[in-house]
């Protein structure tokens, strides 16, 4: 379909479109320098060269040394290093305390651990999504091992108040882990000042490319491999580097670093405008997330008496991309565990919508969601047997 | 997830959409897991208690649910209309799934319960004219779908 | 340095130079085509159908169902699956046979293994680096659980009989992987008929890109993931799929497929004439691998009296790339392990150059190591201590 | 791997390169290890045992060995060049690494094995004017290098 072809991509939290300097940045590497890094020759000098630098700008953007990152495929790998390598490098304390709004890549890997006598603790969050503090400083004691709780929510936005966390964690000498898959890129973040322990990002959801992610591990955290081989990446991360990813990702950072501060602000402004706008043209809709304390491209939002993977659908017929945590969209039967675990009924988690804003939108974008939308739900409800006019 | 035209063609231009005055059945079925509900109303003709002979002659539906549900409740409507009761309670969601050329997997045991919310309009119509013996012997909607 | 620019790249088993085809089939993914597979909007979409058909790419050249792929992010990550998921997955059989020649990717994690109470053997292999059958016969044993041997090596190029190998393995219903990832897209496999269980390879060993690669795994075959989270790749390997290096990985199979025969033949010829010369025009020079059974692009010798660093450092000054299974060109301290396992004294082992020549070498690249390789091997042998003349 | 300039000028063109007849001492050095080995040859002016008047007069060296050894033995060569015995007993690893601003670490105490070979050489030559006494007291090459 022709519409197809230029959809309006308002799914920057799932994945967001690669920047054109970016894949520059990257396209050298793939026939013209083609090295392995590891070779000692002119090619793989350069290649060698490139990743160093790269290391350095995704250190410029978190604060920390550059011989404290880790590059790794992507968010997903990230996170089980820092959990699994964790757990596999000592033997002494038994306990994992996560949070009940994780992304799968923490919450089934915390799961799988249960496997190997872990102890797992899940902390509820609020009606906003933020968790329960009171409940983490009651269950992290001595025998907790980690602590890993994300820096904000993929589905909405809402920003945790890991500096808090961390104290709490600190206390009793356990290792402190962060997703911040949704973050990096998007708001300030000093490794250092926040004296985070471990924190995972992924390239492609701050416009770098797919396949590419790193992990921060402070100087000093003890964890086992994922995957062995080779002496790559500080004898932690087997495998030949991918380096235009690396390069990919680096870039990423950099530009990320430059423009952040700026594009955190169109951004809010963009997102909060096109809510305006449904709130006042579409009745009984409800935000999910924090108000304040939430990404600021991320709108997460649930329509009464309809389901969300419709309203996806008729959108995806206008051309317009996006997405929900209805349970239709998911690999699983559920509707979004995220959603739920906030206390949002059934029927409204099954009804959500989530528009992510991106580098890459414009307010042309967010009139055509307002010009559609109210149209979609109007006829929705029209068949919705829970509607009454 | 890929849904197939027929699917997408139920899911946009659904027939058979609405309630219907007067009803002679109404049934609905709902997966709660999933989201979806159903509901039927039918018309049946004639006021026959021979599930050979009385015909379902006019069906409506609305549904909440996702773009299968739709698709599942459209089809399903217009698979019935005009059909004996007894044809219609020997439907299965697999003859509704293969009308609409197939679901996804996922979808096949979720969103797939138009055939069981018609039989509900069916064994209501069935209590409605005293058939109550008849009414049980009808499958309808799974225990844990109501 | 200007020579540096335009190096004359002989080191094609360390990675290959990404085709330009390659480059083209992914470029539309980054930008153009952003969408996350997971997503069911038409970005989405678009992603699913692309991955599915490299998926059908990659099976072809396999000659297995696309089911039974799983792509991951390198060679180094598919051994590490095959290996620790295997394992991970059952609790019966606690023994793993592996050779002595195996590459990091496998030898280290067998090793690691360990640690979860698997006994390991390494089976020797001869002179040629041909593993040991009669050796193999006598390890494999009712609590064997994976034998794990390689396709090729990738300093000897020594191609293993793993036919005889899988009828050794399967009469003892032991599990039986093998690194492919010399192999693939280089010489044909047919995994249906080998009757082989796991296979992994890797997408810059063959003109893709670097950051991806793939796991064949049998039907019926029991793994755990090494990376929990998503349902991605039929819940066996969660994280963003990859997408351009996916495409790429399945253009470079599809040209694989189609020039593989020729390419082979072509290969050949080059090293052959290669290493005619060289042994003319360089005393003391002995070939290190199988005379025959060995990859057509893979040439490997000793040059006695002198070190193999020392010459791989003037070749790079003269423009050329190549490989050594020197201690000094690795990240340990010892010479190449492959070459000591096939009974090379070590002193002729510190002396080896690897050239591995590929699909965008011509006679000019070969004829200039002709060129100058006598001329730097006579000045290093006028200043070894070892060297009488 | 990454040589500095002055690995990579020092093994461009190593200096001393080669043997002397008629030595006043012969010193080797080597890891089997790491594969690298060097031979020194000396000749010592005024031909004393006082430590602190005989210089090293002449050197020459062979090596089998990485970039880095050739450079080490190059380097090392010519800062033992014309200084005296007790000068050279003194030198360490590091000073020849440093005055080749820096080697990669993995080639630190595998390939800097100059200053040794070339105190080997001093050993040789106090034995052959009959200080053994003095001999044994020179490091020289570590026990698991020669
Ligand atoms: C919060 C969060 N964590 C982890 C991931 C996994 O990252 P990736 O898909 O790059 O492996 C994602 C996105 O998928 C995410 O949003
Ligand atoms: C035989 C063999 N196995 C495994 C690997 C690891 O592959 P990758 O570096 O793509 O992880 C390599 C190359 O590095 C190899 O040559």
């Amino acid at each position: 379909m022709a519409r197809e072809e230029k959809c309006i991509y308002l799914d920057n939290n799932a994945t967001t479109p690669t920047d054109p300097r970016v894949l520059d940045a990257m396209l050298p590497y793939f026939h013209t320098m083609p090295g392995n890094p590891s070779s000692i020759h002119a090619a793989g000098r350069k290649a060698r060269q490139a990743v160093d630098s790269a290391r350095g700008r995704v250190s410029a953007l978190l604060g920390c040394r550059s011989d404290e990152i880790y590059f790794t495929s992507g968010g997903t790998e990230s996170d089980n290093i820092a959990i699994k390598g964790t757990c596999f490098a000592q033997e002494e304390r038994k306990k994992i305390i996560t949070s009940s709004i994780e992304h799968h890549a923490v919450l089934t890997v915390c799961e799988y651990m249960q496997k190997f006598g872990y102890e797992l603790v899940k902390v509820p969050v609020d009606r906003h999504g933020i968790v329960d503090l009171d409940f983490l400083n009651r269950a992290v004691d001595d025998h907790t091992l980690l602590v890993s709780i994300m820096h904000a929510n993929n589905e909405t936005g809402t920003i945790e108040p890991i500096q808090k966390i961390i104290e709490i964690t600190r206390r009793h000498g356990a290792i402190f882990h962060t997703d911040a898959v949704q973050t990096v890129g998007k708001i300030p973040i000093d490794t250092n000042a926040l004296m985070v322990d471990m924190l995972s990002l992924s390239g492609h959801k701050f416009y770098g490319p797919k396949g590419i992610g790193a992990l921060y591990v402070r100087r000093g955290i003890r964890f086992d491999p994922l995957a062995h081989g080779g002496h790559h990446e500080r004898s932690k991360r087997a495998g030949t580097e991918n380096v235009p990813g690396i390069i990919g990702l680096g870039e990423a950072c950099a530009i990320a670093l430059n423009e952040m501060t700026a594009e955190e602000l169109r951004l809010k402004a963009l997102r909060d405008r096109l809510w305006q706008s449904i709130w006042e043209k579409i009745p009984k809709v409800s935000l999910n997330g924090h108000p304040t304390e939430r990404l600021s491209g991320t709108l997460n939002f649930s329509v009464e008496y309809v389901e969300g993977e419709s309203m996806l659908l008729k959108l995806d017929l206008e051309g317009i991309c996006a997405s929900s945590g209805s349970a239709c969209t998911s690999g699983s039967l559920e509707a979004s565990h995220v959603l739920v675990a906030m206390g949002i009924p059934h029927a409204l988690a099954h009804g959500s919508l989530r528009f992510s804003l991106g580098r890459f939108n414009t307010e042309k974008d967010t009139d055509a969601v307002i010009n559609v939308l109210p149209g979609i739900v109007e006829k929705l409800r029209e068949i919705s047997p829970l509607y009454q006019r | 997830m890929q849904y197939s035209q027929k699917v997408m063609d139920h899911f946009m231009n659904p027939r058979n959409v609405g309630e219907i005055e007067n009803p002679d059945g109404i049934g609905t079925c709902g997966n709660p897991v999933c989201g979806d509900l159903m509901t039927f109303h039918i018309k049946v003709e004639p006021h026959s208690d021979d599930l050979n002979a009385a015909r379902i002659s006019q069906i409506r539906f609305k549904t909440f649910g996702c773009g299968a549900a739709i698709a599942v409740a459209s089809m399903a409507s217009e698979m019935a209309q005009g059909k004996t009761l007894s044809e219609v309670i020997q439907m299965s969601r697999d003859d509704v799934a293969n009308s609409l050329d197939g679901l996804p997997p996922i979808k096949m045991h979720c969103s797939n319960i138009g055939v069981q919310a018609i039989q509900e309009a069916i064994k209501d119509y069935l209590k409605r004219i005293g058939r109550q013996d008849l009414a049980v012997k009808v499958k309808g909607c799974p225990k844990e779908s109501h």
